[in-house]
């Protein structure tokens, strides 16, 4: 049992970056070695979590020592423990990027602010209470925002406006979703919701429909279901390359939640509001899916490009967690690992490449990029992964998908098939653009630092897909347990022992 | 285990050349030839079993889950493709070293090689049909790196692409294809599901699933309507073409419908789709071929025409037709291999590969002659060699198979040989007869055994073959013949089959009909060149760019970056779904007593929404717009006072403060109006959006308000403990630094991030020069002489201290009655805040000892020790506690550790909102003012300290 | 009296939003101003409407729900925080390019590079509306 | 306490309230009535301030008849509008000085330098 | 009975002059008659705050008044100072 | 010592009144707060109050401070009157300078506030030099004597206590 290590992934890194901000703010080394070692530390804690959330079960942590649902809880499960796995995983790749590629020293505050970040995130995937996940969500947006703008720069800083006012109108809109919650069941506890819901007065069906559809709509504003998409390719485009990178498992935030809320609180066995979230979601996945892919062909620069293939990716994800079935969450979260890994190593890729080229399009020629020959090979690994080509992950997690949704095969199906076409050809036009023009090939590139610790974290990444191709049999037997356990959420909610202290 | 080294080890194989090319050119080559044949050899060691008619298999767990194991097995076809693939791997091995240029980069090749080797290897030996797909997209990959392997070319880049596309694409169609196939076999495993015959074919789902498989093989094959590809793939080197566009990849196309032969084949489905484009393909190739100058395309369009003829016996869906099938695979492996890599020779030497501008090579290469002459002869289908045996026995099948009509087909097989013999003599005609030229672009001349032996050793092959097709090849396709059919085959292979068979006068027809054609060159040529026909990379342009096109004009135009956009179509969108979603339960009204109105409230409510309404008319005028917001920020003061929530109307009433004065400082730097940009449709638009939110919303809140909760709000419970538990009459206080301190945690940290992310920006400003020049130019027109009037900062020097009191008893009191950090922090904040108004940023700032920062850092460290104090008790995180004390001649006071939590935040708050306004201030002070270094501007009485 | 709030709810999201719907950065911040007031106002709502049971023990025999309440100032806090920040923004916006469009141009979506930065973006005044 | 004071004192509240809505109301009623912005300037300034004085009054001694303690807290407020409102009514009059929307005519200040809302700015020494 | 009389009075007339400042917001003849009203306003509501607390008979709100009275002139300062220099913290 | 502990003594005193004010209540408590509060509050503020007030007389101070408040009471009687009762164009508003006698800054001030809250006046602005005082009377028809009567009523008074 984890005990108060189940809070280690929001405190460690709420600590380090208030040391940060208080004692080292002048001193990039220190910084470094404290974001480093601070990340460092949550991989491993992450692992232990994840290693006793596998063998014990869900485990929670009664902040304040007061009995939920009344005071906040924490709750380890599969899934929780999984997401902050991932997270840190993706952390520890982006903090050597940032260092090695000198992004860091490109503005004041980058290393409390991905501190930060990690707080927001981790917190969100540990909390077991509704309105806490919305606090969770602004301090990840919110250190997001510092990130986006990381740097400066006209474009990137009106590009953060919009992603900035376009959230907080998601926000606005968590909280109305909130207060519905609040207002209808008198509680905020996940685990509590799942409990009492299905007791819920007929007459308060209409407004709990309401409530969830408002609710996923938040979620899916973070996961950038079309058409909730509009803020993502501008932010993600125009955010420095290292923070887009981060941004990956931003998006899977949006997913989780879903997966978490649609799954767990509102299952599709809940009388009130039965396939309702199923019918939203689904197509809507779909819709994202050809989305992302029209945008990954038709994208005229490299970051837009890539972040296209990241709403394409979260279309995949969306697609398999709207179906609410284990099957199809099972490889949701293979998927979600994947494409969280893969798209960052293509935000990395595109950071590597934009940062030597003399401009971001892919419809003019540039002259040569120094280090060519190490990034176009690191291009083609991310672009398979992305595109979901053999034999890396990507092309697993569309079997899985596939495989799963045999049921409404001809629709699904073509749609996920089609999208894989245009993504080979968007991925191949722009690399072949990218690495093969011929006047790409007249003058010598210049010289540049090589910067080995930018390299290896994006091997690093490339190399967690190859363990995640390789590994899939004991990975997948390991998720579709974790499915079944939020369709069956007796555990989870036992403990959190509601109702023993009021 | 055997079987899945024989695959692993070119993937392995695959790194070897990056690290030996250090070592030389030649142990490159040694190295990576050393792992084909390793391969190969542990191919043979499995072959007797084949032969025996055993089947090898391996299996490995991979993702059981999904059925995907990496399964692999042997039998004939496998043995005979791999046989292929490694052997010919081999050959392209020896050759390309010899025929690569030194400035090639050799070590990239052999690995783009060895993984296109491995993922053809891995292609047969598969026993689960998703491994093969994932063999099968690796091939278009690493054919994707062959083809673009010359990257200088566009034609190089835009064959790999257009060969990525096609084959790719198909690859897709063929996952559904075989996932249906596995659906309906229960399994994934090819050796199961071929067993399942009947089943699929009686499936609803066969049509579909033969379709799309075929889309596989057809793109992969080059088949009719797909062949456009493969000619513009010849882009790439000369061995990649020898290698994967006539020895193999393309031949993938036949290995997967000859592989599900046994459980596709047989329905008329599959006979009018295969061999009708099998045909088409042979014919409509055989003739483009014809005409084709330069030397390797000729060899493709021939290639796909020979890969027509294949398909086309294997839709005859007769066991006969399959083996002769197997057989040409055998026999066009080794004449195109040979004459691909003649053509590369000549290229080589004369550097050209131009029909038009070669001829007389004859005596200039005499042994490259003598190999093209028996390759293009076994490809005319002369006696005795390869060629001619297959093709015999190809048109005896044509003969008596109906197609339309019963001679219809034997009339196409025929032109089709007829075409096939004519390009195989214009091959050797205009490249190697007539007289020797002097304009050759280079003097032309045989190279050493190096080059020519790969495809002297062929030709031995399609030699031995011709004379000795029983001892030398019968036994091979046997196996192979009977590992597609499902039944043991004993072919009979023989040149004479007496003057009964209509293939000998069909053959007779075709070499007669080639050798006129050929002697009918010019008029036949001119009138070729007079024929409009549709040339594939136009076509594949004119599909892929306005695709490409439409994308991007669909991408941008949906993705404007309108942020206005982005809000009307979210807001629909959500008002849709939850219309949608109320509709679809029951309702019941709300059973609330609800409060009476009074006329005041009444009219303060009137004030306010008047206030609030009129923003949208007058908000072009910013300063105005500003006004009435912040009238109706202030008038929800009153509003929460009267709704029994003091903390509230103190929090937004202070917020409310350091919010305008915020907004004040921002709006200097920017621009005082607004212009009318919408038209009024537009802005009618606008409000219809947000009307429907507006009603939504306030429906919504209507609902909500007029019932109770369904369950006991839980809050109940933080009524009972608040004074019991955490120590506190405050129940919002306990809330917020005790039952849900966590959520609290989470605001300061929030607001602490905000500063620091606005001291980033600011930072960052400061630094661009841009800003600097627009920053000079934000000054006011007219300005007030004085900058610190002297009432202010006397005033302030009474108001600073008061201010900080008030925030202090605002602090202390927060656990018992209305009030807080929090508030505490954001009037402390104010207090400062009026202090910089009144003497200026820097003449105050210089008189404060700290760092804002370090207030943040503070506040965030304090916040979490004082919660992680708990764990020194065991005790979880944000555990308060607290005391009553007593210390004479006071009276009984409380200390609480919740306050040292609220500490944290008081810090964090203050902090934040002096950063945030801090960093604002000194962007200010880059507009051009002088920094003051007295306290107030008045001339006279001044004091100095 | 829930009328009245209800409808003053409605009304502060409608102007809210469609001051979010401006061209400019400054009425889109003040339109997220009115609608976090509009939020703040609807959770509060979720705790029903009572008048003199302020929360505070030893005041009363009943009292309010505290819960929304303690909600409200944290999402009071919170909202302000991020006003602070997209106003940063907004003037870091104007000050590099010349002008508070929220949106961006065509040129201005084309442009990721290293140069984009630096771009002076007052010639990038069409009217797009 | 005795019936008559206690009549007494709630007849000072209810004079308190009454003044005080009395002079709120004017004191808005000014802003709207008196034609020139300077002269309007007058009415918040005081008018309003006494308004609200006077409520306080009345809040302050509000529990007195009920038993209860005179309330000083409402000094306090009392004493913060004091400090406060001429700071405002003077940035508002340089306001409508500088922006020329003042009564014209201002008269020199009779000391050799203008009047600090109009002059240069001045470095520091 | 008498103080009740009083204390609805005080509440008419706090009611009728905010509406007669809504009514000078939208029709002042200057920006800083707009100003000058925002400032009256704030000491009407302040009067307001009172008034609730006076009519709940309860000291809980006072807070909220100490508060008005002490921040609510710095909106109008910073207003001005907005008008007169531009930067209200130079 | 005592000085440097008690930058300002009138402050901190008012800061012990205030605290009272503020708590609402006679505790020793509260007064132990209140001593600690006025100890620190004015030392955290000194950087930006420099000099020390001179207050010579401080019952005259509070003398002083009776006679504002009722001026105050006065003038709003006299402001009402103003308001309600005569005709729009019949209202004589003036501006008036007064030259100051008066040096120290809080002294001016005080000045200047007790000239806005007391009869019809309003202090507008201050010379660039900080010696005359720019006045506008609400309504007066006769603007010496509202000089004269501000320069007896309060500034002589002021002048005694400060200076
Ligand atoms: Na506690
Ligand atoms: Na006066």
């Amino acid at each position: 049992m984890m005990g108060h290590w189940i809070i280690a992934p929001v405190v460690l890194p709420a600590f380090m970056a208030g040391l940060m901000v208080t004692a080292m703010r002048n001193d990039l080394l220190l910084k470094r070695v404290m974001g480093v070692t601070s990340i460092v530390l949550l991989n491993a804690i992450a692992l232990a979590l994840l290693w006793s959330a596998s063998t014990h079960g869900p485990q929670v942590y009664f902040l304040g020592d007061w009995p939920a649902p009344f005071g906040i809880v924490l709750v380890l499960d599969r899934l929780s423990a999984m997401m902050v796995m991932l997270l840190a995983a993706l952390a520890l790749a982006v903090v050597l990027y940032a260092i090695g590629s000198g992004w860091d020293a490109k503005g004041a505050h980058f290393h409390p602010l991905l501190q930060f970040l990690l707080m927001g995130i981790g917190g969100a995937f540990l909390t077991g209470d509704a309105f806490n996940l919305f606090v969770f969500f602004e301090i990840l947006l919110i250190a997001s925002y510092g990130l986006m703008i990381h740097g400066g720069g006209s474009e990137r800083t009106r590009a953060g406006l919009q992603y900035v006012a376009f959230n907080l109108i998601g926000s606005s809109l968590f909280l109305f979703a909130l207060a519905l919650t609040y207002s209808v069941t008198g509680t905020l506890n996940i685990a509590d919701l799942a409990q009492k819901l299905p007791d819920l007065p007929e007459g308060d069906a209409a407004l709990l429909r309401v409530t969830a559809v408002l609710l996923i709509l938040v979620f899916a504003i973070k996961g950038a279901l079309v058409p909730l998409q509009f803020w993502l390719p501008g932010t993600y485009a125009n955010a420095p390359g290292v923070v887009a990178a981060m941004f990956a498992v931003m998006t899977k935030v949006g997913a989780y939640a879903t997966l978490r809320f649609g799954a767990m609180v509102f299952p599709p066995d809940l009388p009130a509001t039965g396939t309702l979230l199923h019918a939203l979601i689904l197509p809507a996945g779909l819709v994202t899916l050809v989305v992302g892919a029209v945008g990954v062909l038709g994208a005229s620069t490299l970051p837009r490009l890539v972040a296209f293939g990241g709403i394409a990716s979260m279309g995949t994800a969306f697609t398999a967690i709207g179906a609410f079935t284990p099957a199809t969450t099972s490889a949701a979260l293979y998927y979600i690992l994947h494409s969280t890994l893969a798209t960052a190593a293509m935000f990395l890729v595109a950071d590597l490449v934009i940062r030597r080229r003399a401009h971001a399009r892919l419809t003019e020629t540039a002259p040569p990029i120094a280090q060519s020959g190490l990034i176009s090979a690191l291009y083609m690994a991310a672009a398979i992964a992305m595109a979901g080509m053999p034999p890396l992950s990507g092309f697993l997690g569309k079997l899985l998908i596939l495989d799963a949704f045999r049921d409404q095969a001809p629709l699904v199906w073509s749609v996920i098939l089609v999208y894989s076409f245009l993504m080979i050809l968007g991925y191949a036009r722009a690399g072949s653009s990218l690495f093969w023009k011929p006047s790409a090939m007249e003058a010598q590139p210049d010289e540049r630092a090589p910067e080995g610790l930018a390299f290896t974290a994006t091997f690093g990444l490339l190399a967690g897909l190859v363990a995640l191709t390789l590994l899939a049999g004991p990975v997948t037997v390991w998720l579709g347990i974790t499915a079944d356990s939020l369709y069956a959420p007796q555990d989870y909610i036992a403990a959190n022992r509601l109702g023993e202290g009021g | 285990m055997t079987l899945a080294l024989i695959a692993a080890l070119p993937f392995l194989g695959a790194l070897l050349p990056g690290l030996m090319i250090r070592a030389g050119r030649t142990a490159c080559a040694t190295a990576t030839g050393s792992v084909t044949l390793l391969a190969l050899a542990l191919l043979a060691l499995q072959a007797p079993a084949v032969l025996r008619g055993e089947i090898v298999q391996t299996r490995i767990d991979w993702l059981p889950a999904l059925g995907l194991n990496a399964t692999f097995f042997l039998d004939g076809l496998g043995l005979l493709f791999a046989g292929l693939i490694l052997g010919i791997g081999l050959l392209i091995i020896l050759y390309a070293r010899f025929y690569l240029a030194k400035s090639d980069p050799m070590g990239q090749f052999y690995s783009y090689l060895m993984l296109f080797q491995g993922a053809m290897v891995g292609i047969v030996l598969s026993d689960n049909i998703l491994l093969l797909l994932i063999f099968w997209e690796l091939t278009s990959l690493s054919s994707f790196l062959l083809i673009g392997y010359w990257k200088h070319l566009p034609e190089g880049r835009q064959g790999a692409r257009m060969a990525l596309a096609v084959t790719g694409g198909g690859g897709l169609a063929m996952i559904a294809g075989m996932l249906i196939l596995g659906n309906i076999a229960g399994s994934y495993d090819l050796t199961v599901i071929l067993q399942h015959k009947e089943a699929i074919q009686a499936s609803d789902w066969y049509l579909p699933a033969l379709i799309l498989i075929l889309l596989g093989a057809f793109t992969k094959s080059a088949q009719f309507p797909f062949h456009f590809w493969l000619p513009h793939a010849m882009a790439a080197p000369t061995p990649v073409s020898a290698y994967l566009h006539s020895a193999t990849m393309v031949k993938a196309g036949l290995f997967l419908m000859a592989r599900m032969w046994p459980v596709l084949a047989g329905t008329p489905e599959w006979f009018w789709i295969v061999s009708t484009a099998g045909l088409v393909t042979m014919v409509m190739a055989a003739k483009i071929a014809f005409f084709k100058d330069d030397l390797k395309a000729l060899l493709a369009f021939s290639t796909v025409s020979h890969l027509g003829l294949i398909t086309m016996l294997l839709g005859f869906g007769t066991r006969a037709a399959a083996t002769v099938a197997v057989f040409h695979i055998i026999n066009h492996a080794t004449f195109k291999a040979a004459l691909f890599m003649t053509a590369g020779i000549v290229d080589h030497e004369a550097h050209t590969r131009d029909l038009r501008r070669l001829g007389g090579l004859r005596t200039l290469m005499p042994i490259t002659f003598t190999i093209a002459l028996l390759a293009s002869l076994s490809m005319a289908g002369i006696p005795p060699l390869n060629g001619f045996l297959s093709k015999e026995l190809m048109l005896e099948e044509a003969a008596h198979t109906t197609w339309i009509t019963p001679w219809a087909m034997g009339v196409l097989a025929t032109i089709g040989a007829m075409f096939s013999v004519a390009y195989s003599f214009r091959f050797l005609a205009h490249g190697f007869l007539g007289p020797v030229r002097d304009d050759y672009p280079h003097a032309p001349h045989d190279p050493g055994p190096g080059l020519w032996g790969a495809p002297a050793f062929l030709v031995l092959l399609v030699v031995v073959i011709g004379l000795f097709p029983m001892a030398s090849a019968a036994w091979l396709v046997d196996v192979a013949a009977g590992a597609v059919t499902g039944a043991p085959v004993a072919v009979k292979i023989s040149h004479w089959h007496g003057l009964e068979p209509a293939a000998l006068w069909m053959s007779i027809a075709a070499v007669g009909g080639g050798l006129m054609m050929l002697g009918a060159w010019a008029p036949l040529r001119a009138m070729w060149d007079g024929t409009p026909r549709p040339e594939a990379k136009r076509i594949f342009d004119g599909i892929i760019e306005p695709l490409a096109a439409l994308a991007r004009s669909l991408t941008y135009a949906i993705h404007n970056s309108s942020l206005s956009r982005a809000i009307a179509v979210a807001v629909l969108a959500i008002a849709a779904a939850a219309l949608w979603a109320f509709s679809g339960g029951s309702h019941a009204p709300g059973s609330r007593a609800l409060m009476p109105v009074e006329p005041v409230v009444a009219v303060i409510w009137a004030v306010t929404m008047a206030a609030a309404v009129s923003v949208p008319f007058l908000h072009r005028i910013r300063v105005v717009a500003l006004i009435f917001v912040g009238v109706v920020g202030l008038l929800l003061v009153p509003f929460f006072v009267l709704m029994s929530a003091p903390d509230l109307a103190l929090t937004q009433l202070s917020v409310e403060v350091v919010t305008i004065l915020l907004m004040l400082l921002a709006l200097n730097f920017l621009p005082k109006t607004t212009p009318e940009e919408s038209p009024a449709p537009r802005r009618l638009f606008d409000a219809g959006v947000a009307g429907i939110a507006g009603i939504g919303i306030g429906w919504l809140a209507w609902e909500m308000m007029t019932r109770n909760a369904a369950f006991e709000p839980i809050s109940h419970f933080h009524l009972a403990q608040s004074k019991p538990g955490a120590g506190g009459t405050n129940v919002v206080n306990t809330i917020l630094v005790d039952f849900r301190g966590y959520d609290t945690f989470g605001e300061i940290i929030v607001l602490g991030i905000a500063a620091l992310a606005i001291y980033a920006l600011s930072e960052n400003l400061m630094r661009s020069p841009a800003v600097t020049r627009r920053l000079a130019g934000t000054r006011p027109e007219r300005e007030a002489g004085d900058r610190h009037p002297m009432m202010l900062v006397v005033s302030t020097r009474l108001l600073l201290p008061m201010a900080m009191m008030v925030g202090v008893y605002i602090y202390l009191r927060g656990h018992n009655m209305p009030g807080g950090g929090f508030v505490a922090g954001l009037v402390f904040a104010i207090a400062y805040l009026m202090q910089y108004m009144a003497s200026g940023y820097v003449w105050s700032h210089a008189r404060q000892r700290y760092d804002h920062h370090v207030l943040i850092g503070w506040g965030v460290l304090i916040a979490t020790l004082s919660g992680a104090g708990a764990w020194a008790f065991g005790l979880p995180f944000l555990t308060s506690g607290y005391e009553y004390v007593h210390v004479w001649p006071l009276e009984e006071f409380e200390l609480a550790t919740a306050a040292i939590f609220d500490l944290g935040v008081f810090l964090c708050v203050l902090g934040a909102v002096l950063l945030a306004l801090a960093s604002l201030s000194r962007l200010a002070q880059r507009t051009g003012e002088v920094a003051n270094t007295r306290a107030y501007d008045t001339e006279a009485p001044q004091e100095s300290r | 009296m829930e009328a009245l709030v209800a409808i003053a709810i409605g009304v502060m999201t409608a102007v809210g939003l469609y001051l979010t719907l401006r061209l400019r950065t400054f009425p889109v911040i003040l339109g997220l101003t009115m609608l976090s007031y509009a939020v703040n106002v609807f959770l509060f709502s979720s705790g029903r409407l009572v008048q003199n049971r302020a929360p505070i023990i030893g005041t009363g025999e009943t009292y309010t729900d505290p819960l929304p309440q303690a909600l409200v100032l944290t999402a009071i806090v919170i909202s302000f925080g991020m006003t602070a920040v997209i106003m940063i923004m907004a003037i870091g916006g104007f000050l590099e390019s010349g002008h508070d469009r929220v949106n961006m141009s065509g040129r201005d979506q084309d442009d990721g590079g290293p140069e984009a930065g630096a771009a002076d973006g007052d010639a990038a005044g069409e009217g797009r509306a | 306490m005795t019936p008559v004071l206690q009549t007494a004192i709630e007849l000072v509240i209810a004079a308190g309230l009454v003044g005080g809505g009395f002079f709120a109301l004017v004191g808005s009623w000014g802003l709207i009535r008196l034609p020139r912005p300077m002269q309007r300037l007058h009415a918040p300034t005081k008018a309003t301030t006494i308004g609200v004085g006077a409520a306080l009054l009345a809040s302050s001694i509000g529990d007195l008849p009920q038993g209860g303690t005179i309330s000083i807290q409402e000094w306090l407020i009392t004493l913060f509008l004091l400090l406060t409102a001429p700071i405002s009514a003077l940035f508002l009059a340089k306001t409508l000085i500088l922006r020329g929307e003042a009564d014209p005519d201002i008269p020199d200040s009779g000391t050799g330098q203008p009047w600090a809302t109009l002059g240069q700015e001045r470095p520091d020494p | 009975m008498i103080l009740g009389y009083a204390l609805t009075f005080m509440f008419a007339c706090i009611a009728l002059a905010f509406v007669l400042n809504i009514w000078r917001l939208f029709t002042a003849p200057t920006l800083t008659d707009r100003i000058v009203t925002l400032d009256t306003m704030a000491i009407n509501a302040l009067a307001l705050v009172v008034l609730y607390g006076i009519r709940a008979g309860t000291g809980l709100y006072l807070e909220v008044s100490v508060l008005l009275a002490l921040t609510g002139f710095l909106g109008t300062v910073a207003y001005c100072k907005f008008l007169l220099r531009g930067s209200i913290i130079e | 010592m005592l000085k440097r502990l008690f930058p300002h003594p009138y402050l901190s005193l008012t800061l012990v009144v205030l605290w009272f004010m503020l708590v609402n209540q006679w505790k020793l408590g509260s007064l132990v707060m209140a001593i600690i509060l006025a100890t620190i509050l004015p030392l955290v503020t000194s950087a930006w109050w420099p000099n020390r007030a001179r207050v010579h007389h401080p019952l005259r101070l509070f003398g002083y401070t009776m006679l504002v408040f009722w001026d105050i009471i006065v003038a709003n009687f006299q402001v009402a009157y103003v308001i309600l009762f005569i005709p729009r164009d019949k209202v004589q508003s003036r501006w008036i300078t007064v030259p100051l006698d008066l040096k120290s800054p809080e002294a001016i001030s005080l000045l200047a506030g007790t000239i806005t809250m007391t009869p019809g006046t309003l202090t507008s602005d201050m010379s660039a030099c900080g010696r005359a005082l720019l006045i506008h009377s609400l309504h007066a028809p006769d603007p010496d004597s509202v000089r004269d009567q501000i320069k007896s009523r309060y500034e002589a008074r002021l002048k005694r206590i400060f200076e």
